[in-house]
């Protein structure tokens, strides 16, 4: 029993990194911050996961990049971003106002390139860790390509984990026939947390034109549609794995971040629903508050892999 | 924010205009500017919708002009007054109207009219030294728009459609046309045109202003997912006048409205 | 040009299987077909799929079976079935006053079983084509396990094709990293066509009990959620293997149908709408006449795999 | 087939009464059958969700009685008259009041009045030769619904809530007993219980009517994609009474009336 007025613990802890309450924001969804700042105070949050950096910056693909698909959207952006070095100088420094964690989330076409971008990261301060996406979609080289063969999956991880002493968050394909395998290779190349999931590939046709709808053909599929294919998943990897995990896909109120940690998330990512409701991500944050002052639990920590099962 | 429908009703087949009222909802919104709107409460459909300010009608309402073209603006052409509805902005770069601008050109085809009225309205307030020509162009009767706000504004009209069921029939560009040959024998300087519409016809201003040399602003669509310049989906490719190279902007953040000599048609 | 009259022929192949219209029922979603003989008249469809069968009756799993999720649903149902006797001799006979082709779905826990079930419906008049169903996320042996391992896949395939002369089907499974292998397995084994897609492996917690919402704790998704997945998969395996494909997953209406044929399918299949509309399935049929019509397009074979991609 | 919505009102808080209209709609229909209603023209929520027949007012309409339990049940109780709904049925197997059947008594607890009130109205048409008794049990004030309607059909009814905040306090299972207990001396035979509500108090009532060899036909309740026996989803474990043996039956197709006995509560 809890008294009425004792508010409970949300800190969780992603191996070393520790987050004041489990909500982050997902890759690609949130900008650098700048662009939510304007609705609420980022302090309310754990962390914000950035838009996938790479060493130079990237055009991205070329529109139309994302439709509208029952309960979901699918997005081929191209991991458009200003390079790692811009991000450092002009966008990060705004984020040190705010008592918050920094997840900078990196990818490149080959491991070099990953090793690159994750050394210049190690020695930016206020980037608190480093999550390494081997699961893009959208992108012909690189991306997915690591993200579907466990050998490749562990040589990047490997290569990353080398080159930096901040924690590192492996990104795995939810395209693949089971992920443990991959968690395995994860865990084998020394991360410290995984995040799950990435889009499932999809593909939408406009019948009028006969085009896809997304010029880039394929693209990544997002939001609650997806919601059941990742509690699947990170339900299998948490009993299969011991690194702590970081849910994402569909996440849109705090009931659903409930779920995911009950399934065997320690943090969640909220993705989609910021373009929804700009202030999603801050109202999981309190709604989750509220679940554990109402449920009378008094460690969040108490419910992560609960589920009877 | 949560807002009340004021009022919605058709105007003519296919399109509706909407008020709505929230406590300072307009206080920041300019011509050209729109909002995005989320027209059910489930998952599906799941993104907002934007649709441009119409026309301020208080610090604290405003009016949409929209069609009906599919799921959504089908589910919002059915609130009825006292329904909710979750409006996201004002958002985007709108029209600016230049201190050097003098001369006002204002071209819209088919739904393009929506922002241009708010336009005008801006004009004739903030800046009466200016006397805006509008001109207006659509398929058929039904597509020529907001006729009669322009009348009680007191702006001169041009009008064509295309099958010609009512007025001149024709393309409204040739109007255009037609009027700056016309009136530029003293000079194009200070001139300014302001349009939205279909693709084809923003092209041809686009050229037609260039060719006369005269500064024109154009508001684009692309499809939106989060219309504040997070999700980089709704580029589109531009100039970059310095590097003469191709960039992508975001309609919702950069534009809507842009320079029509940045845009690679 | 084609003259206001004239009405677009809609017959397909499917290899030998012949469908006066492109329309079938997926399998598990029409029961036996007499469920929705009240509702229409069942010679509106090019054909139904039967209910998954097995050589003995099967009770299935406990309930709860099913769940609802954004524009999905999860089921376990796990292949509750009367046996192919109990079929073949008190549902198959029901079947016959209708011109329609019937297909009988298939499945077994091992090579043996499969070949088994083959071998009686085989001989079974009135059976026109047999779809093997290697897919089955909601049993343990068998189903699934099969179409997850290319060898597997072969081996299953080749021995219902030895047994039989009738049209064979192969339903893949979705859940894997690429169908392209396992759809080149299948006509390596000699199938005549393809169903895709099976449901997509998913879960959902009950936040309030904190257990799974389906006793069999994982389940299959389907609906409209999954339908940008189902495009992209049958996208890919049309351009990659000479087979027909039966396409499902979320079709709800015509023009979902019409999206699936210019992705590439030769037919479709309704599944998860007959539950939200009884007639759903005919609807469908009669709307991709229509839309023949209005599109002036004479023959449906005219749009298959038409996407401009 | 698509109905119209003639009223939607609140009884009491959560708690709402709506009657639909459509040509033949309730001529077939019978007590303990139910509908499927589609609630929203979107995706989500994609099913349809069942609602038992409440009370039959014409061979055009019918009334359903629910609670708000969930987003289907809101986005239901948000309808207006005149309103569009689209309701599949009607249903299942209902109540059978059989020919041997001389005395009823109807339990029902919470919601699960929902149906009964449709069996009492069909009772005092087609068995005027029986005098029901009806046993109405809730948590509080607000869940013993239907008094006033039992009252005018001049029906004997006990009533019982948990809090005791109106009415006698208990559990309406012990007010059934106490009834049976009375009268049971002259014999229970011909006497038969129909009962609906939360699954204990169907279990106790059950084993009431066990105990007493009365005949006891219960409704249940399961989750449903179809309602009309394709998808399987629905299935109950009963009792196979000739092979002693357990047996999933469909809560939409056999049901959602079921014998007691064979229910393996
Ligand atoms: C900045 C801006 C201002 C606009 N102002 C107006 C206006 O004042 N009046 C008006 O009638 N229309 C306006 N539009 C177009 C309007 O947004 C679309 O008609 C509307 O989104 C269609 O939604 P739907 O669900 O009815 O159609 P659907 O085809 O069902 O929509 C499916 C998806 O495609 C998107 N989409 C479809 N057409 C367009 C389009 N033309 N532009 C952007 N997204 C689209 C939808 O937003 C949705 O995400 C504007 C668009 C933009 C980008
Ligand atoms: C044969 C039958 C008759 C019924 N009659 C009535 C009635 O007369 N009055 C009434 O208030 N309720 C009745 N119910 C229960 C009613 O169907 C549920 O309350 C309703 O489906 C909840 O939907 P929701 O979207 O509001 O809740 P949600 O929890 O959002 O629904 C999510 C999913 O679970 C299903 N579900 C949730 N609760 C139930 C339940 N108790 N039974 C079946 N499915 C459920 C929904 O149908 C939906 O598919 C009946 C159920 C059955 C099976
Ligand atoms: C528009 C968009 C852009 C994305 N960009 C990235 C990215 O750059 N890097 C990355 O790892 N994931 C990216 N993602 C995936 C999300 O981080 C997240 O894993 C996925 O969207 C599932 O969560 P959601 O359903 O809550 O959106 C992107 C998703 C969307 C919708
Ligand atoms: C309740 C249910 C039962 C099913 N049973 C079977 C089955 O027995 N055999 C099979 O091959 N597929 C089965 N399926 C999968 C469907 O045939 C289909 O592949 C899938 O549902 C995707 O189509 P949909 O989204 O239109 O439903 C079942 C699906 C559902 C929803
Ligand atoms: S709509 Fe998201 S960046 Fe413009
Ligand atoms: S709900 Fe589908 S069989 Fe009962």
């Amino acid at each position: 029993m809890v008294k009425k007025d004792h508010t409970p613990s949300t800190e969780v802890s992603l191996g070393p990194l520790k987050l004041k309450n489990p909500v982050v924001t997902a890759s690609g969804t949130f900008g650098y911050g700048a662009e939510y700042a304007k609705f609420y105070d980022l302090s309310r949050l754990g962390g914000i996961t950035v838009k996938g950096l790479s060493m130079k910056p990237i055009p991205g693909n070329p529109p139309p990049r994302i439709c509208e698909t029952p309960s979901g959207m699918l997005n081929a952006i191209g991991l458009q971003n200003v390079g790692v070095d811009e991000f450092i100088n002009k966008k990060l420094p705004f984020l040190a106002q705010y008592d918050i964690k920094v997840i900078a989330n990196i990818f490149g076409n080959t491991v070099e390139e990953y090793e690159a971008v994750a050394a210049r990261l190690d020695r930016a301060d206020g980037v608190h860790a480093l999550e390494v996406n081997i699961s893009c979609p959208n992108v012909k080289k690189g991306g997915m390509a690591f993200g579907v063969d466990p050998d490749s999956t562990y040589e990047v991880l490997k290569a990353v984990r080398q080159v930096t002493g901040k924690p590192v968050i492996a990104k795995l394909s939810p395209n693949v026939t089971s992920v443990v395998p991959f968690a395995e290779k994860a865990a084998e190349a020394g991360v410290d947390a995984l995040s799950l999931i990435n889009t499932l590939l999809g593909m939408a046709i406009d019948i009028r034109t006969r085009k896809p709808k997304l010029a880039n053909i394929t693209g990544g599929l997002s939001g609650p549609a997806i919601r059941p294919v990742a509690i699947r998943i990170i339900w299998q990897v948490h009993r299969a794995v011991g690194l702590p995990i970081i849910g994402m896909g569909g996440i849109m109120d705090a009931s659903d971040a409930v779920e995911f940690m009950l399934a065997g998330a320690t943090a969640v990512a909220v993705g989609t629903a910021n373009f929804v409701n700009p202030t999603a991500a801050a109202d999981i944050a309190d709604g989750i508050k509220n679940y554990l002052g109402e449920n009378k639990i008094e460690d969040i920590n108490q419910i992560i892999g609960q589920v009877q099962a | 924010m949560l807002t009340t429908v004021k009022s919605n009703e058709k105007v003519v087949p296919g399109f509706f205009e909407m008020e709505i009222e929230a406590k300072g909802l307009a206080k920041h919104a300019g011509p050209g500017q729109f909002f995005m709107l989320k027209v059910a409460f489930g998952t599906d459909p799941l993104l907002r919708r934007p649709l441009s300010i119409h026309r301020i009608t208080s610090p604290d309402s405003l009016r949409f002009l929209y069609r009906e073209s599919g799921r959504g603006t089908s589910i919002l052409s059915k609130l009825v007054p006292g329904d909710q509805l979750d409006a996201l902005g004002p958002l985007g770069n709108g029209f600016k109207v230049g201190k050097t601008v003098k001369h006002a050109l204002i071209v819209g085809g088919g739904i393009g009219v929506a922002p241009l009225l708010c336009l005008t309205d801006h004009i004739a307030k903030e800046r009466p030294d200016i006397t805006p020509v509008v001109f207006i162009g659509g398929r058929d009767k039904d597509s020529v728009m907001c006729l009669d706000q322009f009348k009680e504004l007191g702006i001169e009209t041009h009008i064509r459609t295309e099958d010609g069921s009512i007025h001149k029939k024709g393309l409204i560009t040739h109007s255009l046309e037609e009027y700056i040959d016309k009136y530029k024998k003293d000079g194009t300087g200070g001139w300014a045109i302001f349009s939205c519409g279909p693709t084809p016809m923003l092209r041809s201003v686009a050229a037609i202003a260039n060719m006369n040399d005269i500064k024109c602003f154009t508001s684009l669509e692309a499809h939106m997912a989060c219309g504040i310049g997070a999700c980089l989906g709704c580029v589109i490719p531009l100039l970059d006048r310095e590097h003469e190279t191709q960039v992508y902007r975001k309609v919702c953040e950069d534009g809507p409205v842009f320079d029509s000599e940045e845009v690679l048609w």
